[in-house]
């Protein structure tokens, strides 16, 4: 049984699974990139070892490296975190080869699942309804593509085979931008990836994104604990997730975490995983694919659930049976997710970096935070803009929003701009607040306007603010003008004895 | 000192009176303002009300982030102002667009060359930056100037990309 | 029923109460002295009023100019949190004069249990045990007193009737040395309480501290939410509780509940309060004494049971019913507070105050900071040396502490000394882990030094360490001394001009 | 450059190599060691270990925080070693000690005399601050010199209270 875990990650997963580890009592080693010296996860680590240079290809996605520093170290186990190798086959099998537990699935598993064109035809052979679009497997050629598009109709998606978060996704329209979205999606795909293979499947219309987290031992037991609402998202990227679903009710959840389980025994499961639906109007639900993974959204899970689902991952890794039954799961509350990105929601969410200079988390009864940086730490441009995940838990989903609302009000970071004002706005949104949305909501129907009612009276404070400012500022610029012409009199006395002197 | 303050068109008068003090149009008030750890928080405690904000500097104009709204904000003294209404207040609206970095990152591809016209909206260039693409687009029609970068290459923040006449 | 509430105190309670007023859809007001104009419960506030100048006497117990605000701003209702005016009968009878509600109990039920020596004589009467001590009730003098003792035994310990917080405690070993403890404990009072009043107690030996957290609604409705293993002390400050005590079984709990519901009942109980037992080696309870107000340490309550304690208190107040019954409390896990000072461990605990120049929160799942202090807050000498309340939850009592250790380690402050040491030494007590402890522990079988084997390992780091920062210490005012001199060169220059001119 | 470090009368023999070495005795080991956002907190990896320190300059010696654990430390380069060798190494031990106020505070009252003999242990003196009543004892036995407030007197940190011959 290992006793020493490498984490192949950065950031605020680092840290989570440091802690899980550090209450189990095993010791942990970090790895890190030369932008990450004063990271978090290298500060809390037993051990840090040097990957290289920023950039993930240089350094997280070393997998040769980090098997290296796990043989030098002793670590006898690596979690992977979600990201960078954690849904890498070849990843998964190398630990295995070299006596090192990989705390995720089994390298089978990964490969049903991480091409997502196979894992479609997988489940479909366990009856788990799909997504209608391509079944064939493997490297289809645009032409392929182009051919059997007309079949699946349009609007469609183009997704990335290898893909998640997003990356490599395209929505066509007809048939005649097509070509151009393929190359695009392909060039985003292979730049993430490594592996610009792509799939087409129909786009559902006003569908939510729901999502079942899964639990399996080695012993066979599979288990669920429920499901994640992720339906906020921009450029599908998600942006808040709640659990339970304000759209499912306990005979759908039953029927969907049925079904997730048996998508997961299909593959024959072992460890934490997430199974993806899209759930349309008249509730009818699809698979979409399998994340077997730990999931950035897992915390909202473990606060309605009570499970430490990294403890839980550790504990199964080391061969222990799950420590519940499927009737012992029971639900508690609601809680919701905002992931703060270093973002600028009023400019086009366009990243933002630099040093953060300042910050104050929210905090007080049902908030919990995960993050990895810290007031001193510099946001680069080389990773996920994703800086913290503020989760909050209420006995109703009213008192999470409302428990929401004034810790979003109370976090400050400065430094960077964040997404945080997007947050707060959409907690102002009667649509969010009555659960009525769908995946396309951000994009479609959403303004950070918000209500000019609200934004009026606020006007003239604002207004006064800047002007308070910026009379500060020309005041200490005076100042400083002052001070500096008393500093060079000495200057223009030596220019003085020159001329004197000449 | 007296202050012509605008946002969204709508003009707040403002008087810096002493520390304590403040006439917003007719009406003197008490003010309490502080900047918290010498960050650009602010707290502000106006007729009772405690506020915070944020208030960067912006290219032209005061932005004050403030209960989750940004707002854009012109402060101006009565001299500037004045001097402002005298030049006929009007911004040059044809001149040139220089696109400049909004953040580091790489250039993935450029989309134009020189001396094509453009659409407002046409995507002109991909940066990549935080595992993202991000397109660059035209804020109006014109003719493509100089280019200054090319595929492939790393660029810093607010370096000039390309010039659109 | 009202909808704005004044808040009036300071620091992490003033900040938790906005929280849940906050929650409530409640406007807050918050007041200040002229020391915390910069304190969180200012910022977080919708409206903020200063009360005075830094000395409590001169702002946060000048109920009078508190009323005028509450008048000015339009709050109708108080929220007192703990200390200064909360339990304060007079304050609480001038609240209900000027229609304003007061958030807590009855200026009856406060002068009842507020005097200690009348709360003992009227739970006594409800047939509830006390220690042995004096029963007769009001100004007892020093000649009084002296003449009793001799019959309550020694040793014993004079407290102040006014008392709390063990301001005004003092143990008496003989009568030889107790004039002058009384002296001594009188003048503490006089000054904490603005009353110098005492009364004796038998001094119970081996003893833990083990406290009842009851809710009552002004229905008659009356239930606890169990108890506070409140042992680890120094100098009767309590410095660590935990819920549940892992010196009680179900029947004892159950037992000292229905004992704590009883003393409530005694005094027309209303909303929260606590009962303070000290339970001896066989298991025999006492009752010490009843806090009419919410306590410090209520968090790790509402982790154990899932109420929000202050959100149940503003509910009370509004005239509801409690929302749980006595069958609908349920105790789930383990949950630990560690009080967080500016004191020095390491130097007598001695006051520390300072500017915070930089802080990391300890934060991940089963984690809360309650806490009123960030970077660049300044702690001064005026007020409670507590900083923040750090609090696990952990489904055993072992996983608390594994928790809370690895919390503690993630703690970071810079700028004043913390007892964040302290605790971590404790974490790694064994008889702390074994559960074996009294009210004498950390003053008697308790030392910083910890284990020798651990502090020997870690001393050759603790060398290079200080080497490191020495040695760049030593080549900064190196290079400053160079530095210098290159800019004086320029006067140099000036000297031989003036010479060579002379 | 070589220094002697000492914890608890074990003394560490420690060169610095160059920024990213160090001897340890005859040991050569690789050093990663960054201060963390310009403050006294120190992150060291040394032989793999990930260790976070905070370093302060004590009133002699400095004092090193780790893992929960105080520990008071001598730096001194080898010249330093050696000059102090020669001088023999007694500190003085008889001479004046003169009590500082180690916290801001209220003076509430005085218990001593001038001339008046002291006990080790014994208290001289009750300072009020942060609500708490904190009694100053006498480090040694002596006589008591000057003393420099009264009781109802506020002092200022390290403020002189009194003195002991």
């Amino acid at each position: 049984m290992f006793n020493k875990v490498l984490i192949a990650n950065r950031g605020e997963i680092a840290v989570r699974i440091i802690r899980a580890c550090r209450e189990l009592g095993l010791e942990t080693v970090a790895v890190f990139s030369e932008a990450d010296r004063n990271a978090l996860h290298v500060r809390y680590a037993d051990e840090a070892y040097l990957l290289g240079p920023a950039p993930s290809r240089e350094s997280y996605l070393r997998a040769d490296k980090i098997l290296d520093i796990a043989k030098k170290s002793g670590a006898n186990a690596i979690h992977p975190g979600y990201g960078f190798l954690a849904e890498r086959e070849d990843f998964a099998a190398k630990c295995a080869d070299l006596g090192i537990t990989f705390i995720g699935p089994k390298p089978s598993s990964i490969a049903a699942m991480g091409d997502k064109g196979k894992a479609r035809a997988t489940v479909i052979k366990a009856n788990v309804p799909v997504v209608p679009g391509t079944e064939a497997v493997g490297n289809m050629t645009d032409d392929d593509l182009l051919n059997i598009a007309p079949s699946i109709g349009f609007p469609l998606l183009i997704k990335a085979t290898a893909g998640g978060g997003g990356k490599g996704m395209r929505e066509v329209k007809s048939l005649e931008e097509m070509p151009t979205l393929l190359q695009s999606a392909r060039r985003e795909a292979e730049s993430s990836f490594g592996d610009g293979n792509v799939y087409l499947e129909k786009l559902v219309e006003g569908a939510r994104h729901i999502e079942f987290q899964i639990m399996a031992d080695s012993q066979g037991n599979v288990i669920h604990l429920g499901e994640r609402e992720c339906s906020i998202q921009r450029r599908h990227q998600k942006l808040l997730e709640e659990a339970p679903s304000p759209f499912l009710d306990d005979e759908l959840r039953e029927k969907m975490g049925s079904v997730a389980v048996k998508s997961a025994q299909a593959v024959d499961y072992v460890n934490a995983g997430t199974i993806e639906f899209l759930v349309d109007k008249d509730r009818n639900f699809y698979f979409l694919e399998m994340n077997t993974r730990l999931q950035v959204e897992h915390p909202i899970t473990e606060m309605v659930t009570g499970v430490d689902i990294v403890a839980e991952q550790i504990r199964i890794a080391r061969g222990r049976q799950l420590s519940y039954t499927q009737e012992q799961i029971h639900f508690k509350g609601h809680a919701i997710e905002c992931r703060v990105n270093a973002e600028d929601p009023f400019n086009g969410f366009m990243p933002s970096t630099g040093r953060i200079t300042h910050s104050i988390l929210p905090t007080g009864p049902g908030v919990r935070v995960d993050t990895g940086v810290y007031p001193g730490f510099e946001i680069t441009p080389y990773y996920d803009p994703m800086i913290a995940k503020l989760i909050v838990w209420g006995e109703t989903r009213a008192q999470a929003i409302l428990r929401m609302r004034r810790a979003l009000e109370e976090y400050r970071i400065v430094g960077v701009r964040t997404n945080i004002p997007f947050h707060q706005t959409l907690m102002d949104s009667h649509r969010f607040m009555g659960g009525q949305f769908d995946t396309r909501f951000v994009e479609e129907r959403f303004s950070m306007d918000g209500s000019t009612e609200i934004k009026n009276s606020n006007a003239e404070i604002a207004a006064i603010l800047a002007t308070l400012v910026a009379h500060k500022q020309t005041e200490r610029s005076a100042q400083i003008v002052r001070r500096n012409e008393r500093d060079t009199s000495n200057w223009k006395w030596v220019g003085r004895w020159e001329r004197m002197h000449r | 000192m007296k202050y012509v303050t605008t946002i969204d068109g709508k003009e707040f008068e403002i008087e810096v009176v002493d520390d304590r003090h403040i006439r917003v149009g007719d009406r003197l008030v008490a003010v309490d303002f502080e900047s918290v750890s010498g960050q650009p928080v602010y707290s502000l405690i106006f007729d009772g009300k405690s506020y915070e904000s944020f208030v960067y500097q912006g290219e032209e104009d005061w932005e004050v982030l403030l209960r989750g709204r940004q707002f854009q904000v012109k402060v101006e003294d009565e001299r500037e102002k004045r001097l402002r209404a005298a030049a006929g207040g009007g911004v040059a609206e044809g001149g040139e667009f220089h696109l400049k970095a909004p953040m580091p990152g790489l250039v993935v591809s450029l989309l134009v060359e020189e001396g094509q016209p453009v659409k407002k909206g046409q995507v002109l260039l991909i940066l990549e930056s935080m595992k993202m693409q991000n397109e660059l687009k035209a804020p109006r029609d014109g003719m493509m100037g100089r280019i200054r970068v090319k595929a492939g290459e790393s660029v810093e923040q607010k370096q000039a990309l390309l010039s659109l006449h």
